[in-house]
């Protein structure tokens, strides 16, 4: 047997805390101080920010983009991803309108709505995993479809006579404080998202799936199987959301969350989640997607125009991808002017 | 005769070089001369540093301290194409093509003939791609996009390229681990008459028999560090073997008596249109079958058909009296059948992940309470077996993809063997792995094979199915075209029966 | 030993040219795939209306097609090296707005052109500075200049607009006119289609795009200057939709900050559709001309046969969907054709 | 914008709206007047908030302007609202993107003290104070039909060009299109077709190609959007079809010059949208100086634009579109 140090790593030199950190701060982990620095600052400076009401304000504009950034996580990290959930959303909005129109109960129409979004997620999945076709092409197609077919179900109407109930608890808020009583559903989603996608097998292979799917095919993972669960998953909660967003707004119509995919996106990947499948942590997300929230509000608060807002959105997501490549290349570069420092050559033993 | 250092300028020289990354010591001050029409060898054990060595000298990594000299001049290579551009040709350990690219524009990629005006001369690439892979005896369509090759077809599309260039120095970083015989010798064919035109050549190999045959100097690195630079003559195998591992060399295939029991991987009738043909043959409890062929025979194919990752047309397959269906891993994982793929890049790890999950991925079934994932017994699995196959690494938690060739298939290894499986298909399993580790590979199949569990054994190194196996089987062209008792199997039974040119009679039924 | 064994690969197999043959034909059929369908859906159309290839008509569909295939085929060269450029529709509009200034100050309309594709270069040095130099996800880096110089170009722009009143009328005449049904636009876009197709097909740095988008990694290693390769793609990308940009002014005669907005997705469709795969590597600029002529013309289809807008989204998807299932389809076909050819082809060598 | 408001004066907002108007009131000073158009940087909308802002510095109160930048993104019009809420603004005077969607937020902020005015484009009647109209839908419908019936000789199949399906103006309007058919003297003319070219440029362009095609006997167009006429301008004056067909509908002067003067286009009208920013401003603050309710007849002045009556569920309207033509269209810089 050889002995103990072929095994384990030959005793070398240990970089510097500073350094092993600068490597350890993650993306995500960046967002998320960014995020408090920004709740820290808008509280204390920005005028009309920290009220209950505002803060329910915020929380309610940002839950479609929250809910939807879930399983696009999710989906992103196994190398997918879906372009339809916007169209998805107003294709269940608008089934939700058609139906309470024709005069069925609201409690019957919900579960058919996220039983759609299953079906448009399996549309989606299987020409994904059955044909082999790049999910970018098909969710362009579908995007286009599902917003097509809900254009022709609810027309130009525009239905706003749901039950009070239902509207009050999709855009009001638990008492006087700021949560929308929609984000105690959203909390659980949350929780089970994290749970899935960090703490299980199925969250292993989706991270496996997403950076070799080949490696994880051969690991006896089932790729498409899991896939198709994912898009799946993706149109039940875009349909869900597209249900929400009806309550929320108390309006259905057809173009109900047009352009939302792009928002969901932009979030994803300010969140630090890497569209080639395998990077990234469900907390970067949420915390992305409450970063762009957050500060949308407060530059509207502090009367920045839409254009300003637009340009910088662009710039954090710019900085977003730089930053964290422009501190890892200071700190190796830092790390070889060390080693070079250290280093002296031992004499080599010729025979 | 003795070799001394001859008195002219090394054409390509390093000059105690260091090279880190991040806590892992690499390279520690290590010298080398090559000289013209001297072909020169680099040894050492996996994780020794001859890799990243030959990334310096390609200018793929600038070294932390130290130079690199041509013609005894100090340069700064800025990259590849600074290399390159000096003459200096190298064949990576692991083969770089553009899978999408035909086999043809890969190998003249960025320095195609022209024609007028500057552009592609796309005949001309296509001439003397084939004249090129005539020289090789290589038998491949230059026009077939590089997608869809098999390691070796990968390996011999390298060497091809390596040798266009009409490089003053060759570099060839494990150009042989998927290579055959056959492809082989003709490999250092080409290579002598290089060198006998005066190219300076750097060989790296696992294979001491190659070293030996091809190379008047060898350079033997332990841990980063220079542990000799000597000429070959008067050297042994155990010399060899000793500055490497800084000790003795067990028994390389160290076969241990077993009790043959029942079958228990039974495939019938197996075929995959336009790949293989009416494949028949079983694999019993305790033993070893070794399955021989050339390079692109079928074997991998058939395996990954067994294993379900490929789907089969026809025929079926039995673990352990239960049928597999096609195409389901997952079963067939479950029926206690595991698959040690031979590309370890692409189907063995997904390189972007820590050493402890991909060692993981395979165990969820017993890392999992309540559906949970149990991270402690996930470290322990991946430990446990990390430790058994002496895998070279800094922490279980880093990246797969910085370890060195050898001790990635190692982590492949410790990925299948930890699930403990009943039938075990091992392909190309000691692809790139050192000779110390590899005896203890062996070791470790044998001891499976002597606890009952039925080994599948596909190897392109044919010392190592004769030195294992019980029984060899032959493909040829996607048949099977002989069974050879373990007693019976020499070389030239394994390659004629190989070559297509067996005896009928002795055909599997 | 091992190296002693006699050579094996006995006999060269025959040459391959029948083989190569029907390989270069499969190849081809990933734009025949478009063109087929193409053509069907022209000629079904012109059987249910006979005015919708009229000399007018023809010279809309080339007209209507020109921006998108100009727009697409500097995407698909960015997509080739599996990059992608989503700031393309931002880009067109401010320089279509650049353009408009300039010649309402009654600049001539030769500058004007040069001054649109100048300024779509300059964004195209900015996206490919951005991508190459920091080693960034393409897809946010450009999403993000997309928000930028949208945001920019409303600022600047604010609510003014250009008219056709304030452009002069040899201008707005060339963005019509032509010879018999050719536009002169149209004559355009197609010189500047074959001339970076022959770009990419026999010079040393179009191939490079090739390699490098099939493996970067590979690239790299084979001394290929990558960065100034993926700065030429982007360059040439922010030219080209530069240069749509003036055209689009010529065409539509009207220009405001709103121009080119969500422009991206449907230059990604037409790539897409064109079979330019986005794991890079693969795919021809024809193609995604092709993908482009086909979005173009279903668009001019549907109203052509009096379909009601309202099923014209739904129906696009459909087709979108059609389009690149039918692609893959006929693509696995020849596959399975191919290699039920080799193995007769073996067994009659094995015989 | 400086203005704080103490907390009596906030809570006069929903009393007025609810008690008693009284025309004699003061009109306030320094109140500030959030417009929130349907999209910023649309043409139309700033020259129609810009009158807002001219009529606002006159009674000495204060103009903002907030939007976002598409004009179909219901849900920032959404938040835009809860943000104006949120600063405490006296007045909103919004163009609706849905009549349903801003309901909840436009509620929360009169229940808040805020006064809501909506203007060109109306929200259902109970969630805002008063709705400024540009015209009546009926008169716009009428007209524009009364128009292409005159430039084709009363004769011939016509289209309809209009922006979205879901655009609550334009299904108005064209629903009182339909219904002026009907009368005898239009008895020769038929309407052949609708097309959406959802307020896009490319969109509108290719419908009016694809109606065309479709219908080679087409004599006229009516497209009662801005986007749409000029779209249709463009791609008539570079075909074959120049002067054969007609034109007609809702454009403004400047967009329309070039095709009016080159013969694409006889006549089209518009209302002038300054005046209808600077009568939602008036209205605002009327609202918030208690001097009206929004109940319907009650009478205000405002400025120079003259006196309006409220009509039924608080619409005010601006009175009836010019009609420009050659003779008249550079008048008017708009
Ligand atoms: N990119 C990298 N990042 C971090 N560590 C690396 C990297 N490349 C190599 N190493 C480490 O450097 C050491 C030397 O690796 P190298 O690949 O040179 O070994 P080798 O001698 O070629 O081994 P083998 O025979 O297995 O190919 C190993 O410990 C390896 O883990
Ligand atoms: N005649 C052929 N034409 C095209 N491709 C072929 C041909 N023969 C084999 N191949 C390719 O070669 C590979 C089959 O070889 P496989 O890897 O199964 O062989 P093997 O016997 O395991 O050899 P090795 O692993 O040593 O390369 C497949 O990728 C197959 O597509
Ligand atoms: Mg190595
Ligand atoms: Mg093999």
């Amino acid at each position: 047997m050889p002995d103990a140090t072929t095994t384990t790593m030959a005793p070398a030199v240990r970089p510097p805390a500073l350094a092993r950190l600068g490597g350890a701060v993650r993306w995500d982990t960046a967002v998320g101080v960014l995020l408090l620095t920004l709740l820290v600052c808008s509280f204390s400076f920005v005028d009309n920010f920290g009220n209950a009401l505002n803060l329910s304000f915020l929380i309610g504009n940002t839950l479609p983009i929250a809910l939807i950034a879930l399983p696009m996580t999710l989906l992103v990290v196994s190398g997918e991803v879906d372009l339809s959930v916007g169209s998805t959303a107003g294709l269940s909005g608008a089934v939700m309108g058609a139906l309470w129109n024709a005069g069925m109960t609201i409690e019957a129409i919900i579960p058919l709505c996220l039983l759609l979004g299953v079906v448009c997620g399996l549309i989606n999945g299987l020409l994904v995993t059955r044909l082999g076709l790049p999910s970018l092409a098909v969710t362009i197609g579908t995007m286009a479809a599902y917003r097509g077919i809900a254009q022709i179900v609810l027309g130009s109407d525009s239905v706003t006579d749901f039950p009070t109930q239902y509207l009050d608890f999709g855009s009001g808020r638990i008492g006087d404080t700021f949560v929308p009583y929609a984000a105690v559903p959203f909390t659980v989603l949350l929780a089970v998202a994290v749970v899935v996608l960090h703490a299980t097998p199925t969250g292993r292979s989706l991270f496996a799936t997403g950076a070799g799917e080949e490696a994880a095919r051969f690991s006896g993972i089932r790729v498409k199987r899991l896939k198709l669960s994912m898009f799946v998953t993706t149109g039940l909660i875009s349909a869900l959301t597209g249900v929400f967003w009806a309550l929320h707004y108390a309006s259905a119509r057809y173009d109900n969350a047009t352009g939302l995919e792009l928002s969901v996106i932009a979030a994803v990947l300010l969140g630090g989640i890497d569209f080639d499948g395998g990077k990234g942590t469900l907390g970067g997300a949420v915390a992305g997607v409450l970063l762009l929230g957050t500060l949308q509000n407060v530059m509207s608060l502090t009367n920045v125009s839409a254009q300003s807002q637009i340009v910088v959105t662009g710039v954090l997501l710019v900085i977003s991808v730089l930053a964290p490549r422009v501190g890892r290349q200071v700190s190796e570069a830092r790390a070889r002017r060390r080693t070079r420092a250290a280093v002296v050559p031992p004499s080599p033993r010729t025979s | 005769m003795k070799h001394p250092e001859p008195e002219t300028t090394p054409v390509l020289e390093l000059e105690g070089v260091s090279k880190s990354f991040g806590a892992v010591r690499a390279l520690r001050g290590v010298s080398l001369r090559l000289y013209a029409g001297e072909a020169h060898a680099l040894a050492g054990e996996n994780g020794a540093g001859k890799s990243t060595l030959i990334k310096v000298l390609a200018g793929v990594h600038r070294p932390d301290t130290g130079t690199v000299l041509l013609d005894g001049e100090p340069v700064g290579f800025h990259g590849p194409a600074d290399a390159r551009d000096a003459g200096v040709a190298v064949i990576y350990q692991e083969p770089t093509l553009f899978p999408d690219l035909s086999v043809a524009e890969n190998i003249f990629v960025g320095r195609q003939p022209r024609r007028s005006f500057g552009r592609v001369d796309h005949r001309a690439v296509r001439r003397a791609t084939a004249e090129l892979f005539e020289r090789l005896g290589v038998d491949l369509d230059p026009d077939r996009p590089a997608r869809g090759l098999s390691i070796a077809d990968q390996q011999l599309v390298e060497i091809a390229k390596a040798l266009s260039f009409d490089a003053r120095v060759l570099i060839m970083d494990e150009p042989t681990a998927a290579l055959t015989g056959s492809e082989v010798a003709r490999l250092f064919g080409v290579v002598r008459t290089l060198r006998s035109q005066g190219a300076a050549v750097l060989f790296i190999s696992h294979r001491l028999e190659e070293i030996f045959a091809l190379c008047r100097r060898v350079t033997t690195l332990r841990d980063g560090a220079l542990i000799s630079s000597e000429p070959l003559e008067g050297l042994s195998e155990d010399d060899l073997v000793r500055r490497m591992v800084g000790r003795d060399l067990d028994d390389l295939y160290p076969k241990q008596r077993t009790e043959i029991g029942e079958v228990a991987l039974g495939v019938r009738r197996l075929t995959r249109e336009g790949v293989f043909t009416d494949v028949s043959f079983e694999v019993r409890r305790g033993e070893i079958v070794g399955l021989a062929g050339l390079v692109g025979a079928g074997r991998s194919e058939l395996a990954r058909a067994v294993f379900g990752v490929d789907r089969f047309d026809g025929g079926e397959v039995e673990v352990l009296g239960r049928r597999l269906r096609t195409g389901a891993p997952s079963a067939a994982m479950a029926a206690g059948l595991a698959l040690v793929p031979e590309d370890r890049r692409a189907q063995g790890l997904v390189m972007d992940m820590s050493i402890e999950r991909n060692i993981g991925l395979t165990g969820f079934a017993a890392t999992t309470r309540a559906g949970l994932m149990n991270r402690a017994a996930e470290r322990d699995r991946a430990v446990d077996w990390a430790v058994r196959l002496q895998v070279k690494y800094a922490r279980l938690a880093h990246v797969v993809g910085t370890l060195s060739g050898g001790n990635q298939q190692k982590v492949v290894l410790a990925k299948w063997l930890a699930t403990s499986p009943q039938v075990l298909i091992v392909d190309e399993p000691t692809r790139g792995i050192d000779v110390g580790t590899k005896a203890e590979v062996h070791r470790l199949l044998s001891s499976l094979a002597a606890q009952g569990v039925a080994v599948l054994m596909i190897s392109s190194d044919l010392p190592e199915i004769l030195g294992m196996a019980d029984r060899v089987l032959v493909m040829h062209e996607g048949r099977l075209t002989a069974e050879i008792p373990g007693s019976e199997a020499t070389e030239e039974a394994v390659m004629a029966a190989a070559t297509g040119r067996a005896d009928r009679g002795r055909t599997a039924a | 030993m091992t190296v002693t064994a006699d050579p094996v690969r006995q006999q060269p197999a025959p040459p391959p040219d029948a083989s190569r043959r029907l390989v270069d034909r499969v190849f081809k059929a990933r734009e025949l795939a478009v063109a087929l369908v193409l053509v069907l859906i022209l000629g079904a159309t012109q059987l249910s209306n006979t005015e919708f290839l009229s000399e007018q008509g023809v010279k809309d569909l080339l007209l209507n097609a020109t921006i998108l295939v100009l727009v697409a085929t500097g995407q698909a060269v960015v997509v080739i090296t599996r990059n992608v450029d989503l700031s393309v529709g931002s880009v067109l509009g401010i320089s279509a707005f650049a353009a408009g200034i300039h010649l309402r100050d009654g600049g001539s309309p030769l500058v004007a052109v040069l001054l649109a594709v100048g300024l779509g270069a300059l964004f195209g040095v900015l996206n490919g500075a951005l991508v190459s130099l920091g080693k960034v996800p393409a897809l946010v880096v450009t999403l993000g200049t997309l928000y930028i110089v949208r945001g920019i170009d409303s600022i600047w722009v604010g609510s003014r607009q250009i008219t056709a009143d304030a452009l002069p009328a040899g201008f707005v005449d060339f963005g019509h006119d032509g010879i018999w049904v050719l536009p002169y636009l149209a004559l355009l876009a197609t010189a500047v289609l074959a001339g970076v197709a022959y770009y990419l097909r026999s010079y040393h740095s179009g191939r490079d795009l090739y390699a490098l988008g099939s493996s970067p990694e590979a690239a790299r290693l084979a001394g290929i200057p990558v960065r100034a390769r993926i700065m030429t793609a982007y360059v040439l990308c922010g030219a080209l939709a530069g240069l749509a940009g003036a055209l689009y002014l010529a065409r539509f005669g009207n220009v405001d900050s709103a121009t080119g907005n969500g422009y991206e997705l449907t230059v990604v469709s037409a790539v897409v559709v064109g079979g330019v795969a986005f794991t890079g590597g693969s795919g021809t600029v024809y193609g995604a001309a092709l993908g482009a002529l086909l979005l173009t013309s279903i668009n001019s289809v549907l109203p052509a046969i009096g379909v009601s807008s309202v099923w014209v989204t739904a129906i696009n998807g459909f087709l979108l969907l059609l389009a690149i299932a039918a692609d893959r389809i006929l693509a696995l076909r020849v596959a399975a054709a191919l290699r039920k050819k080799a193995a007769r082809t073996r067994s009659a060598r094995h015989a | 914008s400086g203005t704080t408001k103490d907390s009596a004066n906030k809570a006069a907002g929903p009393a007025a709206a609810t008690g008693k108007a009284d025309p004699n009131k003061a009109i306030k000073k320094g109140l500030t007047v959030a417009f929130l158009p349907k999209q910023v940087n649309n043409p139309y909308f700033t020259t129609s908030d810009g009158g807002g802002k001219k009529a606002l510095e006159q009674l000495g109160s204060t103009y903002k302007e907030v939007g976002t930048s598409s004009g179909t993104d219901t849900s920032g019009q959404v938040s835009y609202v809860n943000t104006l809420t949120q600063q405490q603004v006296d007045a909103i005077a919004v163009s609706a993107q849905d009549p349903g969607a801003l309901c909840t937020a436009l509620k929360q902020a009169m229940k808040n003290g805020v006064s809501v005015v909506t203007y060109d484009s109306d929200t259902q009647t109970g969630c805002r104070q008063a709705f400024v109209s540009q015209a009546s839908a009926e008169d716009l419908g009428r007209t524009q039909i009364q128009l292409l019936a005159k430039q084709i000789g009363g004769k011939g199949e016509i289209a309809i060009l209009s922006a979205a399906q879901t655009a609550t103006n334009q299904n108005t309007w064209i629903d009182f299109m339909k219904d002026e058919l009907k009368k005898p003297e239009y008895k020769d003319i038929k309407l052949v077709k609708t097309a959406y070219g959802d307020d896009d440029a490319q969109k509108s362009f290719q419908q009016t190609q694809g109606l065309l095609q479709e219908h080679p006997g087409l004599k006229g167009i009516v497209s009662p959007t801005t986007v749409g006429i000029k779209a249709a301008a463009q791609y008539l004056s570079g075909s074959k079809y120049r002067g054969k067909v007609k034109l007609t509908g809702l454009g403004t002067p400047n967009d329309m010059r070039a095709y009016v003067k080159n013969g694409t286009v006889e006549a089209f009208e518009l209302w002038d949208p300054a005046k209808l920013g600077a009568l939602a401003a008036h209205t605002a603050v009327a609202l918030e100086s208690g001097r009206i309710t929004g109940a319907e007849g009650e009478t205000f002045t405002a400025g120079d634009l003259g006196s309006f009556t409220i009509g039924k569920d608080g619409v005010v309207l601006l009175g009836k579109p010019t009609v420009f033509d050659k003779a008249n269209i550079d008048q008017f810089k708009f």
